[in-house]
């Protein structure tokens, strides 16, 4: 029995280290915008909004983040559409180098989220036609998602029984209308993994957009956040902290969304 | 109940491919078009400027100056240049200890442990810690390199403050513990919810088996968790070391610095390329990140899938 | 990106993009921009019959990303049709051919620019590349030594303080450090720096101890005045006490710099005009200092030892500027031009810089009117740019520049002037392309 | 409503194995038809490739009056319970019914009329607006049977549609599935490894063994005369005794014992040959007392099988089985003899039904 | 080798299910224990908190003379069998078997000399470096009993070992199992939720029913005498009929038939009293001539039972079953009769049995 309690002890001692870890470093996010005169020291705030209002005087923030909203959900639509249907195909159909395909383009897909891709990045976007576009740099951003994203997502079309989809087809039911009717309520849970991961790729990425979009009203908040600097580089703590939380909400908000109606876990089938 | 084997021309009777056999009815034609404009998008925007970077890695192109006019094919001369260039193998000397310490070990590790202690447990403190470790997550890499800067900070950061010490500086002083430890604690959501969907597929029974037989936490992890999980282990293993080996994040924590000590290999195109210009070289380093992740891949795959 | 008109000759489009954003980076240029030049040009070509519309291109972003993007934009002939950039980059980016001289682009119209005859020969040698001239010169700064009068009162020493040797300024250090001062002198070091360890740091001492990074042709490698210049930095940061190592490591180490310099921790600051009308503004600034009129001094840069400076000066300064330049893709460079030359107009200039928003135009006859209120830039203006030097334009700066930063940094975590010479002498070979092109 | 007849269907799964070996099979129209035999044996590749879920490798499926082997699933008018029934669980109860209706572009409204009509008729009234996670097996099992009721199929195909359920579950499934198929009298194809099932509800059934039809017929002929050894070892909710003897001129020498000859195999023995002798052990006479021609030995075990029990003798070091009704079952350990019936042991010859 | 005595067990699981409701069973040492009951009315978690794999919310659980409710499940000396068995996919058969003792710390050779030992006995000599994916469900399920023979246990708990066999190996491994346990003479509890399993293999039985044990004894006891209709609707391989009827007098009228009353009940009835007729289909006899005091009505459904068929006549809207022997089995629409026998037929009250 002692040895019981001492295990549950142990227990929660590791909880509480593995809690303490992981909230730590965000108490800055959660003080600093609300403090008057923010430095990188954690402190009680004294719960002004004039941050906000100094942000919100910002021409671009609140625009920055619609546009990254767009992004985001642009680039998670069409990674978790492009990549289901590729993955699905992989899954259900063995296509001969499958593997060795998917395994090269995960690989190249890690150059090309390197700096040294940005000029042929450029170039390309220039040739099409895409420059200051954001559709364009949209289609780009899935194209870098896509392979890893078809990688996971195979996964879960593997895990997921075939005799839904024999039925309906005997039922006689078009490969897409089983994709739609049957395998995509099936992984939706993969489905809504992989476009929160997409999202979270979009909404940290700086690069891309700030070379791609030059009119700032397209600019997402990843670059507005970058203005926030000085002349001489020097962060406007004020305006950071403050726009870097306006900046975290959304993310959040959708994991939250996202965790309560899909649960977020990978491996979708739902138990029966 | 295997029958007698036929000779294979039976296999390719005009009638068995009249149409496809797989669950959807999906066929290679149908498989084609959904496969394609992933593929479309993947070969456009990646394979092309991929192969592009391949071949900058060959030449002397920078971002200015004479040689952005009229850059020049110089063969293997970056290489040349990279690996006899100190700073190049420091990067990735550094770049291994980074992938291993964060991602190989770290992320893996606390990922397995998170997923493990919560594998059967509900409720609020479950939903509570898995939030905490995904919110650092999908924190984007601007926000969360401010909040580690304030924690980590030599005068008033947070762990300064909890541990009542001054002027202790781990940016400066364990710059690389410092990354590792800052990517652990932005990377181990991903694992811990693979691991949290593969502990799933461990049936309870052999688990159970196992601990009426006797065996300990640990063995029972040798023995029953661990051959279960191989796969998964092996896609995280693949995913988190081909995105650590990538990151750039440490560079808005430390630029690389102090003197150099924590430019990996990501950090070092991203200084080379950008800020110094050099695209060529650049890309030729990266065609050896790009190497270098092929031999992981492969080390990886030999190790997991031989086994079986 | 271009006009887009082709020949129907009705509206002329023109662009004009910076490294400044309204509500963010450099806000107030944004502003100027956007308030008054746009509509002011606008109205000015109407009146002249011509149909123009100029929309602003904004950004904020490090000026490594900004020259990326802008390297870009030209390298696809792209880009807006007036463009800044930084002085340094004339050379490369003329090299590359995204910069072609104002001549070629615009025509006569350029040098017959009346504001030419305002700007002095120096300010002019920025926007200059083998001897011709490639963009206007939007401005110019200098560096200066930066003191706390109140901490150097508690030293004893003098409000008025100009040292005239590198000893002086030890000696006040080590005063400073006798009377508490946690820092007494702060000189930029290391790469985390970056450009600021090069402009206010290894540059300013190169200079004074006689050297320059380029002479004849030549790069210099492992001389003698580099290697006082990193003596100097062994002496403040090998042990002394005098300044702190640790700062020159850590990323955000100038943003702490400021910080420390506000909060009366920093005794002797080596900055350039930014500090004072930036970052310590009682209004504006990100390190405000209320009494900043009153409690911080400052004086001109020593050399080693008198008469020891280049062009055996006693004090010595580093400038540089920015430029704003025609693209030579742009189908309207006439009126690009004029645009550009819109925004340099006496009028304009006196407008941008209203408000508290002074600096160092390029102009001397403006110059003359703003600067009166303003006695650091009056000083900035009158004393150190007739004794500047300037960085050499050429496209290996940037990497020579690390190099510098980089040797710094060795000497800081405590390797000799001369070995870390050596190995900046190593390194410069590389970058120029081999021992031929260095002289040491 | 339509008659299915195969014609020499092969199929040869890629990696080699041969599932089907030139299969015929006639199937009347309205026929309940039992496809039995042991694990692996091709009886679902068979169902699947009725369905076209499987490409025949050649041969041809005949549904009705259409060659359908080249149709797709779809359009071969047939329709499929799945062993694990394969409800979407991501659609209520009327939906997963209607599921084929909206395939067929039928509008909801007369969907969900028709859903309700088949549902109502199978009991499940109460359960329309469950997911099938919220049924028990034998509900989502109705559901299954809902779903193919409303596709008006020509055919029916099951795969061991009772095998997910529990013992009790499944005896209650067996009857109203008989019942059903009575009374809607479409042609159906039923698999199932479970012996006792085929018997029960079939009109006509198949015994498959590796690829190969070993038997066809009504449960009774194939219960009570089984074509081969393989047969009489499969059928039977207990295992045929299958016992090696010789002929010895007008009797048989069986594990020592002196047996008659079965009606069905006189004057078709040769003295001398080696032969099988089968007897069910429903057909073995227990009795305490020797008794001639019966096989002796001590009893080694006893199992209730409810009403009766099977005694388990060991007969010279041979297994032999006898049911014994209720109150006659002897004690682990007696002496026991257990007298075939004449008119119901069968002689087997290279495994083959010796019979006139 | 130990008795298992449970004392007021309760399990409450988490979300608030009462799985256990203070339970108390005594085994004896040796005894071969079947634990029967629907699905969902606790039987695997009785099983898994004697094994100490759930923790008791009351009661105590007492193997042997050691009062083991607090002890981990490693420490309990127990070793129990899964539904899926559980065996180790990754190790052969030999590393399977001797798990246990490689956990025990026996050295090498010892384990594999055991697991050689213990393999042999179940005849897996052949098998022992094959993986569990490369052996037929029959095989792996001798494996598991292999697994749990190397332990010595002091006994054995069995969860539905047998429910993942086809049909015919079911009934093979029945009996392979019985013999086993017979020689090891381990005490043994066995879950399973078919009824001809436990009636066939157990020493003493319980039927369970949502967290209750409705009733223990000898199979033979629990058939011919279910205690309730819960028990008397579970147990059989056919459902006992169990006729709603009202006493008249002497006699009994039971859905418009006129009944005698059964042996069992003679004189414990009360006129007028509503109670349930209860007789199984194997006590109905058959014919096709009225009979007085026998349940008549028109033959709905015919199954084949093998050597008999199950007759379901319609009588007067309520289903009666026999069971006729073969050769006697009438066409669907006859007339028919079914007489029960008064020493087999019972009388509930208030769903528990009348007897004296
Ligand atoms: N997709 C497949 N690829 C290769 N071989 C297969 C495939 N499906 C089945 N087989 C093989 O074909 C043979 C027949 O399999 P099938 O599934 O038809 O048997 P079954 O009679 O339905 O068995 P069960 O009772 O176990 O369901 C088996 O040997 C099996 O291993
Ligand atoms: N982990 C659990 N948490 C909550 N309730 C549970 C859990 N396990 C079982 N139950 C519930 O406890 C009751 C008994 O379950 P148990 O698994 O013991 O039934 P069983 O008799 O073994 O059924 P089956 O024949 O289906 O295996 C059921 O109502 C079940 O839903
Ligand atoms: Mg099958
Ligand atoms: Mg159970």
């Amino acid at each position: 029995m002692t040895r019981f309690v001492l295990h549950r002890i142990g227990f929660y001692v590791l909880i509480a280290v593995l809690l303490a870890f992981f909230t730590v470093p965000l108490l800055w996010l959660a003080s600093a915008p609300f403090t008057s005169d923010p430095t990188y020291k954690v402190r009680l705030p004294d719960f002004t909004s004039e941050n906000f209002r100094a942000i919100l005087d910002n021409p671009y923030a609140l625009g920055s983040l619609w546009n990254s909203v767009l992004l985001a959900a642009g680039t998670a639509v069409l990674v978790v559409v492009f990549a289901a249907l590729a993955a699905y195909a992989l899954s259900r159909v063995h296509l001969p180098g499958r593997d060795a395909l998917l395994y090269t383009l995960l690989l190249l897909s890690s150059i090309i989220t390197g700096t040294a891709a940005m000029v042929p990045l450029f170039q390309l976007a220039v040739e099409l036609h895409l420059i200051d576009s954001q559709l364009g740099l949209i289609l780009i951003m899935t194209g870098g998602l896509l392979p890893a994203a078809i990688f996971m997502m195979k996964d879960f079309m593997d895990s997921t029984p075939k005799s839904y989809e024999e039925s309906a087809r005997v039922f006689g039911a078009s490969p897409l209308q089983i994709v739609r009717h049957v395998v995509v309520p099936l992984v939706r849970p993969g489905l809504a993994t992989i476009a929160v991961w997409a999202v979270a790729n979009v909404w940290g990425n700086f690069l891309m957009p700030y070379l791609l979009l030059s009119d700032v009203d397209k600019q997402p908040a990843a670059v507005i956040m970058y203005t926030l600097y000085t002349e001489g580089g020097q962060a406007n703590i004020k305006l950071l902290a403050t726009f870097g939380l306006l900046y975290s909400v959304p993310v959040v908000l959708m994991y939250l969304f996202v965790s309560k109606k899909y649960g977020f876990r990978f491996h979708g089938g739902i138990k029966r | 109940m295997a029958q007698a084997t036929l000779p294979p021309e039976v296999l390719d009777d005009a009638k068995a491919r009249r149409y496809s056999a797989d669950a959807a009815g999906l066929g290679r034609l149908r498989a084609g078009a959904f496969v394609a404009p992933a593929l479309a998008l993947i070969s456009l925007f990646l394979v092309f400027p991929a192969l592009w970077v391949l071949y900058l890695g060959l030449s002397n192109y920078r971002l200015t100056g004479a040689a952005a006019a009229a850059p020049q094919l110089v063969g293997f001369d970056n290489f040349v240049k990279a690996l006899t260039d100190p700073e190049f193998w420091n990067s990735t000397w550094l770049t291994f200890e980074f992938v291993l310490g964060s991602a190989v070990i770290g992320q893996v590790v606390l990922g397995f442990l998170l997923a493990w202690i919560m594998r059967d447990r509900t409720g609020p403190l479950k939903r509570i810690v898995e939030g905490l470790v995904i919110l650092a997550w999908i924190l984007p890499s601007a926000v969360v390199s401010f909040l580690w800067v304030a924690l980590l900070d030599r005068d008033d950061g947070t762990l300064n403050t909890l541990l009542h010490s001054q002027d202790f500086a781990p940016l400066l002083d364990h710059p690389m513990l410092s990354i590792i430890i800052f990517n652990i604690w932005r990377g181990a959501a991903f694992s811990m919810m693979l691991y949290g969907a593969a502990l799933g597929n461990v049936p309870p029974s052999h688990l159970e088996s196992a601990r009426l037989a006797g065996a300990s936490g640990w063995q029972q992890l040798r023995d029953v968790v661990f051959p279960h999980i191989r796969g998964h282990v092996l896609t995280n293993l693949l995913l988190i070391s081909l995105w650590t080996f990538n990151d750039f994040t440490p560079f808005l924590l430390t630029a690389g610095g102090p003197d150099g000590k924590t430019e990996v290999l990501a950090v070092h195109v991203y200084q080379v390329a950008l800020q110094g210009g050099e695209l060529g070289y650049g890309a030729a380093v990266s065609t050896v990140i790009l190497l270098i992740n092929l031999v992981v891949a492969v080390f990886y795959l030999r190790l997991l899938r031989s086994k079986k | 990106g271009q006009s887009s008109d082709g020949g129907s000759g009705d509206t002329i489009e023109l662009t004009i993009a910076q490294n400044s954003i309204s509500g963010g980076k450099n806000a107030a240029a944004a502003d100027y921009i956007t308030n008054w030049v746009i509509p002011k040009f606008e109205a000015a070509e109407k009146a002249k019959g011509k149909n123009v519309t100029v929309k602003f291109v904004p950004s904020g972003v490090d000026d490594e990303q900004y020259k990326t993007k802008l390297s870009l934009d030209l390298k696809s002939g792209k880009g807006a049709d007036v463009f800044d950039l930084d002085g340094i980059w004339a050379g490369e980016f003329a090299e590359a051919g995204y910069l072609k001289p104002l001549s070629d682009v615009v025509g006569a119209d350029a040098d017959n620019w009346d504001g030419w005859a305002q700007i002095p020969q120096s300010v002019q040698g920025l926007a200059t590349y083998n001897g011709k001239k490639y963009a206007l010169p939007v401005g110019t700064d200098g560096r200066v030594l930066y003191f706390n009068k109140t901490l150097f009162q508690k030293a004893g020493l003098p409000a008025d303080w100009q040292p005239k040797s590198w000893q002086e300024i030890l000696d006040a250090g080590n005063k400073l450090k006798a009377a508490g001062v946690p820092v007494p002198i702060q000189i930029n070091a290391g790469t985390a720096m970056g450009e600021a360890t090069t402009m206010q740091g290894v540059l300013p001492l190169l200079a004074g101890a006689g050297g320059q990074l380029q002479q004849d042709g030549k790069w210099t490698g492992a001389s003698q005045p580099l290697k006082d210049a990193l003596g100097f930095y062994q002496k403040i940061y090998g042990g002394s006490g005098l300044g702190d190592p640790k700062l020159q490591q850590e990323a955000k180490g100038r943003d702490k710099s400021f910080q420390q310099f506000a909060g009366n921790e920093i005794g002797i600051l080596l900055e350039s005009d930014y500090l004072w009308r930036g970052v310590l503004n009682p209004e504006t600034g990100v390190a405000k200092m209320a009494d900043r009129d009153q409690s911080v001094g400052y004086a001109l840069i020593p050399a080693e030892e008198p008469g020891k400076g280049i062009n055996g000066q006693d004090f010595v300064s580093m400038s540089g500027g920015a430029l704003r330049a025609v693209n030579p893709n742009s189908a309207h460079p006439k009126e690009a031009f004029e645009l550009a030359a819109f925004t340099l107009s006496p009028d304009g200039l006196k407008e941008e810089t209203k408000n508290g928003n002074v600096r160092i135009t390029p102009r001397t006859d403006v110059n003359k009117e703003i600067l009166s209120s303003e006695p650091l830039l009056t000083y900035i203006s009158d004393k150190v740019v007739p004794l500047t030097a300037f960085r050499p334009p050429v496209a290996a700066y940037t990497q020579v520049s690390v190099a510098l930063q980089e040797a710094t940094a060795e000497v800081v975590s405590g390797k000799t002037p001369d070995q870390a010479a050596a190995d900046y002498q190593a390194k410069l070979e590389g970058i120029v392309g081999g021992a031929g092109n260095v002289a040491s | 409503m339509s008659a299915i007849e195969l014609r020499g269907l092969t199929k040869v799964y890629p990696g080699g194995v041969k599932a089907l070996d030139s299969l015929d099979l006639a199937i009347p129209d309205g026929e309940f038809f039992a496809l039995l035999g042991p694990s692996g044996c091709g009886k679902t590749t068979l169902l699947r490739t009725i369905a076209g879920l499987e490409t025949a490798t050649g041969g041809a499926v005949v549904i009705g009056d259409r060659d359908v082997t080249g149709l797709q699933p779809g359009a071969r008018d047939i329709a499929m319970v799945f062993q694990d029934y394969a409800l979407f669980p991501h659609m209520n109860v009327t939906d997963n019914i209607a599921y084929p209706l909206r395939i067929k572009k039928v509008g909801r409204a007369a969907r969900q009329q028709k859903a309700a009509e088949v549902g109502a008729r199978l009991g499940l009234e109460q359960l329309m607006d469950r997911r099938p996670g919220q049924l028990s097996g034998g509900q989502q099992q109705r559901v299954a049977l809902a779903r193919v009721m409303a596709t008006q199929a020509q055919a029916f195909l099951f795969d061991e549609p009772l095998s997910n359920l529990d013992a009790r579950l499944r005896l209650e499934a067996r009857t109203f599935l008989k019942k059903l198929q009575h009374e809607l009298g479409v042609t159906t194809v039923f698999v199932t490894h479970d012996q006792a099932e085929a018997l029960a509800m079939a009109d006509r059934m198949a015994v498959m063994e590796s690829g190969h039809i070993r038997q066809i017929g009504t449960p009774a002929e194939v219960f009570q005369r089984p074509a081969n050894t393989f047969v009489a070892g499969f059928i039977g909710s207990t295992p045929m005794n299958l016992l090696d003897g010789v002929v010895r001129a007008d009797t048989l020498e069986v594990t020592g014992c002196k047996l008659a000859v079965p009606q069905s195999a006189e004057g078709l023995l040769h003295d001398g040959e080696k032969i099988v002798y089968g007897v069910r052990p429903e057909y073995n006479v227990y009795s305490a007392e020797p008794v001639d021609g019966s096989l002796g030995g001590n009893v080694s075990i006893v199992e209730n099988l409810g009403a009766s029990y099977l005694v388990t003798l060991d007969v010279n070091g041979v297994l032999v089985q006898a049911v014994v009704p209720e109150g006659h079952e002897p004690a682990i350990g007696d002496e026991g003899y257990a007298l075939p019936r004449r008119d119901r042991a069968l002689i087997y010859r290279d495994g083959e039904l010796v019979s006139a």
